[in-house]
């Protein structure tokens, strides 16, 4: 495990270099400040961008237009991702490109691989879940950035089956609702006469893209705890109150400390996490390892970036000043894919223990 | 001393507990607009002036303030029940600058002409005062301050500039804390001046804060003229005067209404996401809710005393850390089993009861303002268990 | 209730000072050393002296022999035992004096008063419970100090009601077991054949005895938890490292607010629930007091208490140094008459909220 | 160099991770004595030789050391999978300062007449090795130690007194930090000096700890002469080899293994107690096994770098911090759910893997021994994250 994350460290290196240049980690914020609260949220040049740079394929195999790359290298962009907190759907479309390479369906995922089009699936039925019930009337929730989907991808149950459809976007029934970083998430309600059947069933590729897209987003909370802790303390060795240097005072220092550990944590949750899918596990054991990151990124991430709000003190109330940006994209993806609670529940009932 | 007289005309003081509550929950339930009970932000002054005239109007506003200065005289205990009504009905907490701080600092140590100038026009709700305390470095370390006021003949000239200025926009004076000695030490030096927010050279820019909300202010002092006869007691000894209004604040801040706020909605949150029967839901519940009470029960501890008369010593420190922290605990919970709508700008299914994204970002300073729970720490530390510097 | 507390104010200091004589807080403990792991584990001596000063017959009415004071003054005494670590079994006694004052049985009662007989009483069938099934020929478990008992008082269910009965504590069928502070609980197997009939029916009183029991043993916790802070405060004062006195850093310093506010939020709980008992509360309002005030007790009291050997270091965890001793009695303790989830849970179905 | 050979003879490094895992264990489960798996407390030498004796015979009691120094030279890889092997069966600690100290002291420091007279004796058990560190007013601040070192002679001239020194009633040798100049700066001035615990004037006094056991001790020194050619490395430069030492103590205190015990034993005792089933107790329990298995994948990461041969940075403080922590958190747990047996002072009924109130205080000393949990703090904070002094 160890060993192939050795062994990956240079194609995992090169995934971080190339993020730089679309959501580069000591950049400024101001793409991402302009773009917030308008429509569609996020930019669709960038989403291009990371089309081309091979971003949106990067698990998908070769040979299917993909990078062929893995879970090692997804986490390691998401997590640059949310470090330079780009609002572009990315794992989301990660998610659809999985789906319709594995049904071989080479006339839509040609353009999203390319970043051309942005295909949004909407396979969400309620909060905080992640069964895919594909009822064919019901709303579909949550939808990252609906504003800018091009298509919708709708599961639809029959009998034992998931069937896939295809949506376009232009007169589909969306409502818009804000998310605390700017962005939005849409509720579809899915006029499937409109639709176009795309496949019999992906019912097991579902499931596997939604533990992929929730282990995705555990790297990209990651980028948002290391982004934000990486300031805080860049503040606190700077900002001084009573003659000192806030960074000296020791109730700060153990804080700080802390909160190293914690993002410790979730590094080395999420990375053996990815670790374990690249190993090629399925079913239980992959989802115990995907719950187990999540679970901890959801949690950790929280506390993580509240207290980054508290080490900054008044400054880190306003919105002006960045560290803020990160706590409200945290709170929008922390139960994307599934909450603490729904995590640690599921790793509970899979992960068997080492009893004597 | 002053001219306007408390309309309320029988004695509040002789009524009985209970019949004097219902009195002013009658009262409030028939006066105070419905559509802004426990407002989700803190309003603006056009927003609560038509709550404040109706307090100005029946005496109320100042209930605390002796009655000839234009108070209603109430005792210690009354005043509790009246502030308990306040919050149970969810009301606004209005621009009360005027009401709990410069009233009293006048009260204390203006000159009688002083007074006699302020005194009613923050009762007629003429003027409306903002704080001009904190500095860009001068924040938990308040004390090193260096907003400056250099006498010239007959006027102070202050430069300078404030932040964190509840509410500037809305007001029309300002209280400020000055360095009128550079040269003396750090506490002394200090002084309490009282100025007219139209003088010329005064700059307001709101701040948006992280519920997108401008509340706080910076407040850019170039040199404006300021009378002398506005500095308020002592010249450089303004800071004990701060210091011991601050009391007001950490009780304030330490009342269980907050938490006991967010609480009621965590519950109509866990029932529509139906995780209200979950039992594990149901042990966290129990433990906030304890935590609660037993805040409530502390609470108490420390009214009883203000209700005998008594002046809070620095443990009162105790009930703002531990509300505040609480109301943040109650608002972790929201956001942890509120599944996606943890991350939606406005209320959920625009039910201002289904909030939990703005009681989260609301709970988040109360940890920082009123003296961040550090300052509380240290407080509690050196006064309360006397452990050295 | 708080009017009420000022009145008893000169009653309660009267407690506190007569305690004195007897579990001096600032005494050494020595008395309380060489009585551990010793047979009975307290001292008859002192047991009655704590009879004389009329601290069994307490909360017992004067006509019936007792002192005619209430749980504020109760909880003051326990609160004052508690930190002098007083090891005799005075709240089991106290329990035992209320059901044969309620009774009237003035010829077991007046003994027991006095201070010249050990009346335990024997309800509990399993651990951490409050129920009182009063199964005939269940064991009785978890008697505090059994080793010392000169009779044991037995509730035996019959039908609705429960009776009482009494048994000779010679010859009875006693199994010891050795707690953390020295002392002992036993498990009795008793031969109802041996006893004599008390009563028909003490089913309210003992119930009402068991709250107060709970309550009263939450006053000694705070007393815990209260001369190990004092403790440990003088020592952050004292102790030297790093060239500094300990109490100077800040890590320590912010701790040590932290259980400040603890032991602050404890003795509100404790001092409100007793004022509700004395104002007459029956039912559901004087369970959710007492249940409210032992939760609250159980959990602060052994975070308290283990913090305070933290904030000792290696001294901390030698038997030598007294701050161990006090961590020790409140393991004893914290779950007598009830844990913290049992009192949780019974304060949640018992207390209404105040719901809009 | 040294005479013992190690009895294995095939090389193990050369065995698949797999096959010597499998070799590892079988041989523990044929030669560990059963009834002192998991023991409640630290075992005494004479509990614990029979297997110290066991692993010396077999030639691996000193795995990690040099070939050429009568260890087996065994690659950081496989060393790992030892220690998990024999923490997967529960072995006691073995009176281990001389394989993990002394033997790696001498051979990076040590003279070749150190080396050739010290290492064979640790290597057969006939030296038993405590360690001289703290001192009553030297414990988190280790260099402020006392305990002096007069050179008269050919023989050093110790008195001081030491505390905490784990089993030193077990011990016949000591190795031992004293200051030998006593103008130096704190740091400097200190050597490593090697003292037979049979030399006149040295006093071993036990301390009954919280668990009724004298695992540690205070050791009296009293004009206590030893050779001078027991100083290890050069006079007054000791101070770098005992911080140098302490990263083994690090990465064990960090070891998941106490949690994971401790973990297990809860599991039990929620069993036993009628709690298993609750669905409240489920989510502690299952926040327990989270923080676990993180935990166990935080501790993998460190092991990774070992078993590439790498240096641990300070970072590893993490490991301690949490572990420590975590195991506190286990216990608290267990006390909680145990009713009145949290009282008891020996195992429930009797059973050892019933032992809630043993493991709680076990629990206790693990966040202040191995430099506490403050100090671990604080080189986080200073050395890992760069915050200022």
């Amino acid at each position: 495990m160890s060993q192939a994350l050795d062994d990956r460290s240079e194609s995992i290196r090169m995934i971080r270099d190339s993020a730089g240049a679309v959501a580069p980690r000591g950049g400024d914020t101001k793409r991402v400040r302009a773009l917030r609260f308008t429509d569609p949220g996020f930019d669709k040049g960038v989403f291009a961008q990371m089309g081309e740079l091979g971003w949106i394929g990067l698990a998908v195999a070769e040979d299917a237009g993909g990078a062929g790359l893995g879970m090692s290298e997804a986490v390691a962009l998401t997590e640059e991702i949310g470090a330079g907190l780009a609002p572009e759907p990315l794992i989301p479309a990660m998610l659809s490109a999985r789906l319709l390479a594995a049904v071989e369906d080479k006339a839509l995922l040609a353009p999203l691989l390319e970043g051309g089009k942005v295909l949004l699936t909407a396979w969400q039925e309620k909060a905080d879940t992640l069964a895919v019930h594909g009822t064919s009337d019901a709303p579909r929730v949550f939808i990252p950035m609906a504003a800018g989907a091009d298509a919708f991808l709708l599961p639809v149950r029959e009998g034992n089956r998931i069937a896939l459809h295809a949506l376009d976007a232009a007169g589909a029934d969306v409502v818009l609702e804000r998310t605390m970083d700017g962005g939005n998430v849409g509720t579809l309600r899915a006029d499937l006469s409109r639709a176009s059947r795309v496949a019999d069933d992906v019912g097991a590729v579902l499931e596997q893209a939604l533990d992929e897209a929730a282990l995705a987003t555990a790297g990209h909370m990651l980028g948002l705890m290391e982004k934000a802790f990486e300031m805080t303390l860049a503040y606190l060795k700077t900002r001084q109150q009573f003659g000192r240097i806030i960074g000296t005072f020791q109730s700060l220092q153990h804080r700080a400390a802390d909160l190293k550990i914690h993002i410790a944590l979730t590094r080395a949750a999420v990375e053996s996490a990815a670790a374990v899918l690249d190993s090629g596990a399925t079913g239980a054991v992959r989802q115990a390892a995907v719950s187990k990151a999540k679970a901890r990124a959801a949690e950790s991430g929280l506390l993580v970036l509240r207290q980054c709000i508290q080490l900054h003190g008044g400054i880190g109330y306003t919105d002006e000043y960045d560290v803020g940006m990160y706590l409200r994209r945290g709170m929008v993806i922390a139960n994307q894919y599934g909450s603490a609670t729904l995590h640690r529940r599921r790793f509970m009932a899979l992960a068997p223990e080492d009893v004597e | 001393m002053v001219s306007i007289a408390p309309k309320e005309t029988q004695d509040l003081n002789q009524m009985e507990d209970e019949a004097f509550r219902l009195h002013v929950r009658q009262w409030i339930e028939a006066n105070y607009p419905a559509d802004l009970r426990n407002p989700p932000k803190r309003l603006h002054w056009d927003e609560n002036k038509p709550w404040y005239f109706k307090l100005a109007e029946k005496g109320w506003l100042c209930p605390g303030w002796p009655r000839q200065f234009g108070g209603l005289g109430l005792a210690p205990a009354k005043q509790i029940i009246f502030t308990e009504e306040v919050e149970r009905y969810g009301c606004a907490r209005t621009n009360d600058h005027g009401i709990v701080m410069v009233g009293p600092l006048l009260i204390n140590h203006g000159t009688p002409e002083q007074q006699e100038y302020f005194l009613p026009k923050i009762l007629s709700g003429e003027h409306i005062w903002c704080q001009g305390y904190s500095e860009p470095n001068a924040g938990s370390d308040l004390a090193a301050l260096r907003t400056e006021a250099v006498l010239d003949g007959d006027h102070y000239i202050v430069n300078g500039q404030k932040i964190w200025t509840t509410l500037a926009m809305d007001a029309n004076w300002c209280f400020l804390l000055v360095r009128t000695d550079k040269n003396a030490k750090k506490q002394e030096g200090i002084s309490f001046l009282l100025v007219d927010m139209a003088t010329p050279g005064i700059t307001v820019k709101p701040i948006i804060n992280l519920e997108y909300h401008d509340e706080f202010c910076e407040v850019f002092f170039d040199n404006v003229r300021v009378p002398a006869k506005n500095l308020v007691g002592t010249p450089n000894r303004g800071w004990d005067m701060a210091k011991a209004l601050l009391s007001f604040e950490r009780i304030y801040l330490g009342s269980p209404r907050l938490s006991a706020y967010a609480f009621t909605r965590l519950r109509q949150l866990a029932e529509r996401m139906g995780v209200w029967e979950d039992a594990a839901f149901q042990e966290t519940y129990g433990r906030l809710r304890l935590d609660l009470e037993d805040l409530k029960s502390l609470y108490g501890v420390f009214v009883d005393k203000l209700r005998r008369g008594e002046t809070l010593g620095a443990d009162v420190s105790m009930l703002k850390v531990f509300q505040t922290e609480l109301f943040q605990r109650i608002t972790d919970t929201m956001l942890e089993i509120a599944g996606e709508n943890a991350g939606l700008l406005e209320p959920m299914e625009g039910n201002r009861n289904l909030n939990p994204t703005g009681l989260y970002i609301q709970a988040r300073p109360a940890t920082i303002y009123g003296g961040s729970n550090e300052i509380q720490r240290n407080i509690l530390s050196k006064n309360v268990l006397g452990l050295p510097g």
